[in-house]
């Protein structure tokens, strides 16, 4: 009976408090709105159900828990913490991404660039909240709106904020449809959100191989320590583009990507263990991850209109929003708001040039935030 | 330390102008560079094959039949993502709405062609799924 | 010519004796019963060539045998000892697993809770012939018939057992067709053998849903230690079941499910090295592991007999005996047995549901001996 | 030590009972809660959709056209793991012969339309496989 | 500012010397010749790649390099080092082999035999050049024409040679549709090249269940340190021709071998970044490459001269040529050659055969050498 | 050291010869082994069934109909990797020329079968690419 009454002593039920509840619940709601409301639920799903496996009670010191060592969750872990999940996650990114309406209209990629400021405006902000340097870094990186990235960051500058800033970056992502539309709104006239881009020259093969490689060699020479992120992410794109190793370019972007995804959310959602998560600092970092969405969102669309001041050939600055590289949500909501004023302007993939110039963009910060803190 | 303290005291200013100035030039260079590509590779081509009279893409321009499959998968690039905000499965009828909705040309046609080129799949419930890489 | 010499001393010509001879006769057999009899090939056909190859006898101390650092087999059963594969396993299963009809009737699931008395009246007789709390409790889950299960718990808690708790746990699995049959027909009656099912009711998307769920919560509030098992479970199944994320849950239930029991099979072969695993306990092992399934298929039964006592609607009995969870192997026997009694009896799909509750069964009873042996 | 002084010396009845009280009743009570999903998700759909009028399920019943595929489906869970005792690949006459022997209703039929629904193919060889997820 | 300039001094431009450039451009050298020439793509192309990702110039001692603890690439090269992705790469290659042609001719694997001559020969020449002899028998296994082989025995005797072993073996792979050709017209005479193969017989299915059974305690009785290749190699084979795992041999011949090559090249062709690659020895590995290559050829083509001397129906001597196994490259050439000569000539399935054989009798040479040096 | 010196200080010869000798030697009695097969598999069918009469593989000699596709997959062994020379995606006429370049009989036929077993099959972009596993 003795053993009995001990092992009911060390069932969740008897060790819950009110703390496993709440994160139990915001579990749950990841849940909910990645089925009910299909808001990004390749990250929302396996994060969400992470968090109520993450979350359940246990008794401490025999390597159950992702922070015990010899614990099954502590080695998949191992892929965050380690930054390889990331790694592949871009290698199969790169596999799947299209670059040539990138290409057609290079002065594009300037809004990728723009749409970054977030990060900076963020970094000021997290240090004036009392963030030691590294981890207002990797809070900033949030305003990259790119999840592989904010948890690459983190996991070599600040790595017991994983959880936190990984969950702060995936909501707003999902938060996007709410988030973006007033703020393109405001920033812009009706008539800017009536500007039309022409369609997208043709872009030859060369042109689309020449880009990963040129792009590897710029990029992580000017910003070594992206190469982690940028040396996958154009490799898988080269296998893509070369067209003579499709079956390593198609299993890049089905098996190799789907099971890093998998495993990097799961982990990633049992890493915001209730002890671990529930601080003073996730607040903070929670608001400062919607002012770096909200910058971010903002400084694209108005580095767009001053762009516009030196053009002749008008940009629409909705796209200055797509440049926060939630791919593909802010570029359907740059579309949507698009529509609305004129349905008949298409913005999708010019949208989507942004996107994916937000993608290296945002690598790159990453790169130099790191290099800013090393040692 | 909190304010603007914290951020002299951790030299955040110069963090963040620096940090600002190399992404901004980064992309700019490369999105200068990427500008220069069409001529390079016209560069590139006449030095590699030194007959100036063939031109160097034949396929640039592809005869009749061969460009419907490229409208369609060009259409499909547009529409996609559209249509993958209806969610996995949907029903036709709300793909057509969508595409009335944003006033897509001649939504009977673009369907009756995704579906002809295996991009629109229906499901044993009924439902149609869109599947970007048909196999 | 010394060289040549020295090398033939070393190879396994020279090296071999008796009891690799043994193995590999064993390692024939398991090959031979996948290929010929089709029994379980997924698992003793891996299992099968990994007997062959752990015992080539081999000169030690350099890194090659399974059992020395630095070796490729040593790296590749890392997932067995640290419980990776079982666990990635899982999530395969889980998102293979229909659980409809479970849900539409969910007295079954008395059926396989039934069915795990087998383990703990093997936990019995395996301390009463004087093996270790440990070991026992190893030996013990035998009678879960789960494979993933049995290798989880051994690697915790008597990782130098994992060779023959596998191999006999796989064994007896793969033998249901011989063991299960005669102990159905003795324990029940003619007329209850012919007792049929009504159909399941319909059931909707919304109970699959918070299926997984309130599984995880449930069972692993219950036993915490079975977080590494149903957790992983649990997630593949929500994945299959929300329609949102078909291409994450198509690569667990394919690439990933395919690439652990692939070198989990192989290297659980491996480990049956012939110094290692031809020893006394083995015997013993494989002894308690016959017990072990057979008084769980007959506890199984016994038990929707009494609950028969108390029900209108009876239940066939020899439902019971899928409570085991060899999936699928013991609800066919079930349907098979059911049918030569009355071609008109379809057990097949409720059989499907004990053997799914089953495996939920094992592996909370997987966790519960776990956490009585720690520390 | 052996026999039940070890039993009693490493406290294995205790271990045993405690074991066997837990997992049955974990079990039970998770049998009883998913019994009542039914109810709860009754429920759930009154609290989130007040309007009481329209059906919550209207997929519940498809029109007829649809029902073939989902019988196909339901039928196809029923023999599928019946038809993999066959083996990888198999004739079609042991097929014939499998649902011949357990009595199954119309094999022609049945046979014939897992074929139009994809779920048993042709092999190269003219043998035959089941397909459970066709592509 | 001084952060800025600091930063500035940590970039690639800043960093980068003459043998950056140099390495970038063999890198851009193996892209070109992959998808101009289409010269074995699936390696040259990730290695390729890897080579410009290793040769992006950084700041060492921060966990970036992929020689640092720590980083990502590091990680990720660890498959190289501990020998898995060689191991996981013949899992997957055995799945692909069919057999069928060398046991329909089983003479035929003599030549896959002679060929490995160029192994030993070169062994000599490198030990007479003043190589070590760990470092001779990596470099020697350079003319077993076998990639994953040669990064695996080098990465077990002289894992500093890696990169510069890796790149000359699939260099000369990649060149073999130019140095075999003269070498198989220099030693053939006009007749023999014209000598036509009968149609190898059907082959039962039971003969190839029996090959990889057989083929494993034979090969691995004998050589036991070839185990981690061919242990993987058979069993890959052996699900293949079973027909009843046929989901574990595709996943094994897609997703698996697929995630290992792309790894395995990536990684070894970042491993070449210049100050551990531009050195003496590199420059002498790849003389002795070519040796190797050219005297695997020659052994392989007199062998079936001297053959022929005693057997009645001859062998077309070009056929030892495809002893090398670099699969399929150089039975395409045997083919190509032949029917320059005669084009009712059809060589291919024959020289498969030798390549097959080739790629066994590599890794036999791959234990033999292992053993020879350990200790 | 250089030369013969390192080679006789490092036991070179001894390795090369013994090396040589014991691959050489493996490899002859495996290939051996394997000469013995159909024997050994005929000694092993005779014990498994002793009924003499039935011959121990039906299929060895398949009816007429089946015949064609297995030719069809012999034929794909055997242009297979001639057909990958061309690329991932080549054109029709390429293939053409390839079958006559090399004198295969009926370029046209084993095309068309090739097409019908689905091992050719036709992109998007108007090309063809070669599946050595049609699925
Ligand atoms: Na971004
Ligand atoms: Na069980
Ligand atoms: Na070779």
């Amino acid at each position: 009976m003795e053993l009995l009454l001990q092992f009911l002593q060390n069932t969740g039920y008897y060790l819950a408090d009110y703390r496993h509840v709440l994160m139990i619940l915001v579990g749950a709601t990841f849940i909910y709105l990645s089925i009910a409301k299909e808001y990004e639920p390749l990250l929302l799903l396996p994060i969400g159900f992470g968090i109520l496996v993450g979350n359940v009670p246990f008794f401490k010191g025999f390597g159950l828990g992702i922070y015990e060592d010899n614990s099954v969750l502590h080695y998949l872990y191992f892929g965050v913490t380690s930054g390889c999940y990331p790694s592949i996650v871009f290698l199969g990114l790169g596999a799947m991404t299209d670059f040539s309406s990138l290409l057609a209209r290079p002065k594009l990629m300037l809004l990728g660039a723009a749409a970054q400021m977030g990060i900076f405006f963020t970094l000021l902000s997290a240090l004036a909240l009392g963030f030691l340097p590294k981890e207002a870094a990797s809070i900033a990186i949030i305003g990259g709106a790119d999840g592989p990235t904010s948890i690459f960051l983190t996991a070599k500058l600040a790595p017991h904020l994983i959880g936190p800033i990984a969950i702060a970056a995936y909501s707003y992502m999902a938060l996007i449809p709410i988030i973006q539309p007033p703020i393109m709104r405001l920033l812009t006239t009706r008539s800017e959100r009536r500007i039309h881009m022409p369609d997208p020259r043709p872009v030859s093969r060369k042109e689309l191989l020449f880009f990963p490689i040129v792009g590897l060699l710029l990029c992580c020479f000017l910003a070594p320590a992206s190469i982690p992120l940028l040396g996958t992410f154009f490799f898988g794109n080269l296998m893509k583009v070369s067209g003579v190793v499709d079956r390593l370019a198609k299993t890049a972007s089905t098996a190799i990507v789907d099971t890093a995804t998998i495993f990097l959310g799961f982990t990633v959602g049992a890493s915001t263990q209730a002890d671990v998560f529930l601080t003073g600092k996730s607040i903070g970092i929670f608001f400062l991850g919607a002012v770096a969405f909200s910058i971010a969102t903002g400084s694209g669309v108005l580095f767009a209109k001053i762009l516009n001041l030196f053009l002749k050939e008008k940009i629409n600055p909705l796209l200055g929003a797509a440049g926060v590289s939630a791919v593909p949500g802010s570029a359907r909501e740059v579309h949507l708001v698009g529509q609305k004023e004129d349905p008949n302007n298409f913005l999708l993939m010019h949208a989507m040039a942004c996107n994916s110039s937000g993608v290296i963009g945002s690598a790159i910060c990453a790169g130099i935030l790191w290099s800013f803190n090393m040692g | 330390m909190y304010g603007l303290d914290a951020i002299d005291a951790h030299n955040g200013w110069a963090m963040a102008f620096a940090g600002a100035c190399i992404v901004l030039t980064g992309l700019a260079v490369l999105s200068f560079i990427i500008s220069q590509f069409p001529k390079f590779v016209g560069l590139f081509e006449k030095k590699a094959q030194p007959a100036p009279t063939p031109p160097p893409e034949p396929q640039a321009q592809p005869p009749a039949d061969i460009q419907a499959p490229l409208e369609i998968s060009r259409a499909a690039d547009v529409y996609g993502p559209l249509i993958l905000a209806l969610g996995e499965e949907f029903k036709l009828e709300a793909l057509h709405a969508l595409f009335r909705e944003q006033n897509l040309p001649h939504p009977h046609i673009t369907i009756r062609n995704f579906w002809n080129a295996g991009l629109l799949q229906q499901t044993e419930t009924g439902a149609f799924v869109w599947t970007a890489n048909p196999s």
